[in-house]
Order: structure tokens, then C-alpha cells, then sequence
């Protein structure tokens, strides 16, 4: 097979050379569109010290709240603490730092990251808590505040469907963070629910180009709903 | 009387019109899209990604790929648009989004909003929040007017830690609708049968009171 | 229809509101995936001391070459002067202003002008002209420069598809700078190829959401070819 | 004897690795293209928004929506993807392509690049360069030695305007294979044929000559 066929066969492989210490850009909101098995992976591996990068931390038993458990991270980068009742409990006790951040800052901060834009300004968090230590500046009569570019050493992500190259589609809502999370890792690790041929997937409706995919792999997924609503059909 | 939820979403979508694109936040805000005027289309932004965000599914439709911010299970309309957090962020920071309905925990004579902590108390952490007040031009807050003690929550200054400064301009309680001008609140509606009184009473921030304060009314608002 | 319907019937309307001295985003590149109706509308219109913003300015004959002929350009915002004989002439007789931007901090701009992010650190320029007068800021010992964003009064865009609610898909290598010049328009005007019902295109496959799209007209298009390369079939 | 355009191409390609997403400027940087080793892959960015640019069309391939940053008509490879430019600039800025070949006008021993413009007489703008240059780690800049009147292009400093600044570290020069070092040019190759001498001549900036300075090879390095 050629130079970019990135698929690996196993999940130790996929997750090879993480190490403790290390910072972890993670795609999903809440429980949808989550790595789950590149976590589990982590869980086994039992890295610890962990800088993790992610809109939520999942909840108790699943997602990246798993890592909680044992005190595998460090620090968590998230705009939501929300329902997880250990993610709260570390924090207030002070186990765990957290650096809560807007969740379109977040957005764009990996975004960033993966662009080579060390910072931007933007009007979020401008007179809030989230702008302490940082720099105001004014455009056009309005202050903004400048936030610094998030890269890391793995990013993982959850897509649908992948070609061997890499090239990525993401199902409905489970895109989220997942495309920039996959530009911003210095190893970016795909897991999908089915890789294909190249020349599968048409070039224009690929959301991440295989250019920031360094591993694929295929997984079963769980795919846990955390609120699970319906109406009378 | 104090207005009931269902009331004050009544009166919130009174400020929707044909062709916006709202975001809706998490409580009353919700409720909104139960009274959107017949005629009249909205599409909703849920700021994880979807544009046209429809009802919930039936059990059949549940799918665990198509959730909500608020991370329910929901569907799409017919003509929806999916994408990244990046570019729903792009959308709401550039000032795209025509209204944007959220609650707080206070909101003060400056426009400043307090929504996401209480410290020692409540850490959630603040979401989508803080870049949807910054981003858009066109908020309702909707919240009680007092807690259930008793206490303001119109203020002169916010106590709690902010989630945008600012950037209020309208908010409506379950007593009244005010819009904030000029570092001061301006009663422009009130709850049927609410008095000014009691709203004068229960406001700790700087409140104008115009000389004739209307009650409020419900009827949706029919595009022509 | 619903309020959501952006479909308007003659270029007349598309562009009804330009005005002398407004500033104009354009999406394409060459003359691959250019407005070209829209551009001829405004050389009927006769509009005046227009800023254009756009990556190329098309060639003599065609693109928005044409608003070089009646001088309606006073300024435009580019990466490339390149073949075009009047563009560089009235550049050099002064007649022109020129910012001369480069491809990748323009498309950034424009992103960043739609995305409510009034400037960002690029190392794109530092060290050059393209420098001058610009803050210059250091970041983990790496030197970046400041770049401001842009909007204009009216963005011009050519689509494939789109449905009537202004949901655009963009086809092969015509997409370039339309996505982002779709967002940084205070009025955003897109041609298409053909107009589809919603509905008809995938939300996921969706380059351009309707948000972003004001007024939607179908056109028919020349699509001239600037470098036509063939090898023996 | 001066290396031809072709074996320059051959030889920047001996650069190319298996797996190499690569982007190639106009002229001699894409005649690289038709010297990717047998059992090698690489695939090529066009900062317009493809990567994965194939050949040419044949007549009856020609697309109008299909073109390369040069505007020439090309096609697709299997397993290609077509994105915008802010997302092309994104792999370019954000340092995803491996390798960047592209011309210059001169080259100093400070690793600045001048490329795009000749004040008083030509300016064509500088396209992408600047960021290709800026976002790039890994530059070949391929070049003649000296001008048509025999002026150094390997100076002490740039006499023209910038295109990016301490950025390039590889240079292949009609004569010679150079790299930057530490504010100096170091002669890694000659071209067969050639003298130190020569190259010594020519090259205005500081110019680094080891003890043995090896003929250049041609042959494509086959991947194992």
C-alpha cells in the first residue's frame, strides 16, 4: 500500500508513544461524536499527569470521565463542567485544574492552533473572569481580548467514515469539535466506524483532508446518549 | 400575577420575525420554539453544530449522532445545515444570529449579565454562553424578577462573576419586560396585573418609570 | 414561501444598494468560481470608487477586469496582480491603489471579518513590506505580525447549488475564496448554476449555510479558462 | 557544466520521501512532479484548494471548476480533497505540508527570500509565497546561481523586497546544492562538472566550503 495509507490494525499501535505528561485534544460534545475507544485506550495505558483538551469531561463512566476515576489527568481545557459529578467534585477539591473557556473560544483556539495562528482576539470573555491576565485591545470602538492558539501532543478523534489516506466525514452532529481537534495534534489519531477506498468519499464533502490524519483505525461504538428525548410518534 | 413560563415565552416569541435565525437557550428559552406564530418560520441555532434544529424524534428517529447544545436527542427541518463547532461559533461570534434568548442569574443597569457561576456553589462551567452574548446584537434575557427570597435580580451592579459586559439590552422577568439604556433599566411593559409598584419593589437597579407602563400582551405577532 | 426563501429574479436586485465608494468582497481565484454576472451588474450599474477585495482581478476582458476599464475600482485589497495589463498599468500610473495581501492571510481576513474576529498573528509577512506599520509580537520565540480582518458592504459569490433557503455547495476548485467571502458581507449575494428545493442537499455536505446568504439568484455562466494545459488523451 | 531544469527537478526530487504531501511553486518546482521515484508516492497541495493535483487533462477532461494555483486546467488523484482556501492556508500556516519547492530571485545567508517583486519594474504580487514560506519547515529553493549578467543570487543580504524572512535553509541552485546555516551558505553539492572555484565566484554571500565538496547525484533515492 502507498505512503498515506494511514490505517493501523490495533489500538495499542494507534496510541503508541503517548506518554505521561502529555496533552491530549479530544473531538465530541457531551457524549456524542466522542473517541470512546482511543479513551478506553488511554484508560488502559494508564498514563497519568494528563493535560486534556475537550468541551466536556463526559460523564462518570463514560467518555473521558473514565480518566477521572483514576486521577489520570491533570488538568482538563473545557467550557462545561455540566453533569459530571466527579469532574465537579475533583474540582472543588482541588485534585483537578480546570480552565474553563468559552466554548466558540475553545472552538477557535484548536482551530488556530492547527493554522499555524498563534492568537486571535475575539469579544468573548471581554469584562468576565475568562479575561483576567490578558490583553484588552480595541477595534473599531469595541475591546476584545487576545486568546493564545491550543496544539497538543495527540489529538484524537471520532469520525464516520474514513478513506485509508485519512480523508474524513463526520455523521450529523457528531462533527463538533472533532475537525478542528484533528488539525491541531502533533499525532492525530482518527477512530471511524468504517474505512473505504480511496476515491470513495467525493474531494469536495471530505471535512478533514487526510493531510492532518497520522492514524486511522476502525472501532465498534457504544455511541452512549446522555439525554435521551422523544415526543409521541 | 407573575407571568408563568409558558407566559413569558408567549411574550418572548412576540419578538420573533419571519426569516430569523435564533438561538435558543437551555429552561424558558426552550420553550420559545413551542410559540413561534403561525405563517411565520424560525430556524433554530444550536450552537454544537446545527442549523434548522427540529423536534425531538419519535423513538424510531432517535439517533445518538443528532443531539441538541443541551445534548438531547433532536432532529432536523427540512433544509438544515450541519457543521463544525468552529464555523457554528463563526456564525454566532460574527453577529449572524437574529436573536438570541438566554437565561441568567442576574443582570444589571450596565448591561452586564451574570449567567455560568456562583462561586463556592455552582461551577457549570459557561458553555456556549459567553460568546453568544458577545456575539450578538439582539438578546432577551429571561429570568425571574427576584429569587425565592425575595431578592433583585435587576441590579445596580452584578455580585456574581459576569458572563458578558455590556451587552443586555433587553430582558424580561416574569413581572415585567425593561430594555436597559444609558446605565439605567426602563419599564416598558408589565405582567398583567402586576403593579409598578411591585416592580419598583423588587428592581435594586436604577428603574425608569415611563408616566403610562402598559400591561403586557400575549397574541402572537402575524407577519403581513 | 417562508422568510427563508433568498431567491431574487434579476441582478438588479441581487445587487440593488450598491453604492459609489462601497467595498466589495469577492469570492475565486483567476477566473475559476467568479460572480461573473454579478460583476457584470456592477459595470451596468456604473458604480464608482469601489474597494474590491478579492485574491486575483481577472484578466483585461473578463472578471472584474471589467470595473478597471470605466475606473470603478479605486482600491483593491489582492494577492496577485499577475497577467493583468491594466491592473498593473493603473498601479503603476497611481491611478489604482493596491494593498497587496498575501493568498493566505486574505482568506484568513475575510474568515476572520465573517467570524466576529477582529484580528489574529500571522508569521505570513513578517519581516517583509508586508509588515510595515503592522504591530509585530513574539510568540514561544517566533515572530508574528498583527492582521486586521475584513468585511464589506456587499460579498459576491458563485455557487454550484443551492437550495432556496441559500444553503450553498460549491463544486471542485470553483469553492477557493467563496466560503469565506460568503460571510464577510454585510449583504451577501451568491449566484449559482442551478437552484434546488431544501431539503435536497445534505446538511452535512453543506459548504455555505443559509445564515450567511441574504440574496440567491441562478445565472448562466461562461466559465472562461485563464490557462487551458492539456496533456495527449 | 550547469545542471538543465530537468536535472534540477531530478534532483530536488531526490529530496522526496514516500508519503510527502508536497507543494511545488511555478516552473522548475513542478517539473518535479515527473520525477517521484518508481514505488513512491507523494501528493501535491495546490494552495487554491486541492490536494492530491494529478496530471493535465486530456481534451475531453478539460473543467473550468478544475484548476491549479498556476490557473492551468488539472485533475484530481484518487483520494484527493478539494476545500477552501482559508483551509489550504490552514495546512500551509500551520506547517502540514511536508515539503515547499518554490523560485526566488535571491537567497541571502540569513536565509531571507526575495521572490516577488522588483520595485520600479515589476509586480506581479506575491500569491501565496509569503505563506508558504512562513508556514513551511522544509524549503527547497530552486534557482539559477547568478543572473543572465553574472550577479551572485546567493547574496550577503537581500537587495529586494522580502517575501519572507530566516525561513529557507535549502537552496539548489544551476551549480550547486547549498544549505543555511548559522548566517552562512554551505556548499553541500556541486553540480558534476563544476568547480569550488565557480561557485566560489559566484556567490556573493558567505559562502562555507568543506574539505570535500561531492558531485551531485541524479538517481531517484527508491524507497525500501
Amino acid at each position: 500500500m502507498s505512503g498515506f495509507d494511514k490505517v493501523v490494525n490495533s489500538y495499542e499501535e494507534a496510541l503508541a508513544g503517548l506518554e505521561d505528561g502529555m496533552t491530549i485534544i479530544a473531538g465530541g460534545f457531551g457524549l456524542c461524536g466522542i473517541p470512546e475507544n482511543l479513551i478506553a485506550q488511554i484508560k488502559r495505558l494508564g498514563s497519568k499527569n494528563l493535560t486534556v483538551v475537550s468541551n466536556n469531561c463526559g460523564v462518570d463512566d463514560f467518555g473521558l470521565g473514565i480518566l477521572l476515576v483514576d486521577k489520570q489527568i491533570k488538568k482538563m481545557i473545557s467550557s462545561y463542567v455540566g453533569e459530571n459529578a466527579l469532574f465537579e467534585q475533583q474540582l472543588l477539591a482541588g485534585e483537578l485544574e480546570v480552565e474553563l473557556t468559552p466554548q466558540g473560544t475553545l472552538a477557535e483556539k484548536m482551530r488556530a492552533g492547527g493554522a499555524g495562528i498563534p492568537a486571535f482576539y475575539t469579544a468573548t470573555g471581554y469584562g468576565t473572569p475568562v479575561a483576567d491576565g490578558k490583553e484588552v485591545r480595541e477595534f473599531n470602538g469595541r475591546n476584545y481580548i487576545l486568546e493564545e492558539s491550543i496544539t497538543g501532543d495527540f489529538a484524537i478523534v471520532k469520525g464516520w467514515k474514513a478513506d485509508r489516506y485519512g480523508n474524513v466525514v463526520y455523521r450529523d452532529t457528531a462533527q463538533n469539535f472533532n475537525p478542528m481537534a484533528a488539525t491541531a495534534g502533533k499525532i492525530t489519531v482518527v477512530e471511524v466506524e468504517e474505512i473505504v477506498e480511496p476515491g470513495e468519499l467525493k474531494p469536495s464533502e471530505i471535512h478533514t483532508p487526510g493531510i492532518y490524519v497520522d492514524r486511522l483505525i476502525q472501532g465498534t461504538f457504544e455511541k452512549r446518549i446522555e439525554q435521551r428525548t422523544v415526543r409521541k410518534g | 400575577m407573575a407571568l408563568s413560563r409558558e407566559q413569558m415565552a408567549m411574550r418572548v416569541a412576540r419578538e420573533l420575525k419571519d426569516g430569523y435565525y435564533v438561538n435558543l437557550g437551555i429552561g424558558i428559552p426552550t420553550l420559545v420554539a413551542n410559540y413561534v406564530p403561525e405563517g411565520m418560520e424560525v430556524m433554530l441555532q444550536s450552537e454544537n453544530g446545527l442549523l434548522g434544529m427540529g423536534t425531538f424524534p419519535t423513538e424510531d428517529e432517535v439517533d445518538a449522532d443528532m443531539i441538541n447544545a443541551g445534548k438531547q436527542t433532536v432532529t432536523a427541518v427540512t433544509g438544515a445545515s450541519i457543521f463544525s463547532s468552529a464555523e457554528s461559533f463563526a456564525m454566532i461570534r460574527g453577529g449572524h444570529v437574529d436573536l438570541t434568548v438566554l437565561g441568567a442569574f442576574e443582570v444589571d443597569q450596565q448591561g452586564n449579565i451574570a449567567s455560568w457561576m456562583i462561586p463556592g456553589k455552582l461551577i457549570k462551567g459557561m458553555g456556549g454562553a459567553m460568546d453568544l452574548v458577545a456575539g450578538a446584537d439582539n438578546i432577551i434575557v429571561t429570568m425571574t424578577h427576584a429569587s425565592k427570597h425575595g431578592e433583585s435580580k435587576l441590579l445596580e451592579e452584578c455580585s456574581l462573576p459576569l458572563t458578558g459586559a455590556g451587552c443586555i439590552k433587553k430582558v424580561l422577568t416574569d413581572l415585567a419586560y425593561l430594555e436597559i439604556e444609558d446605565g439605567a433599566f426602563i419599564l416598558k411593559e408589565r405582567a398583567p396585573g402586576v403593579s409598578v409598584e411591585e416592580i419598583v419593589a423588587k428592581t435594586a437597579g436604577k428603574l425608569i418609570v415611563p408616566d403610562h407602563v402598559p400591561e403586557m400582551e400575549f397574541e402572537p405577532v402575524i407577519p403581513v
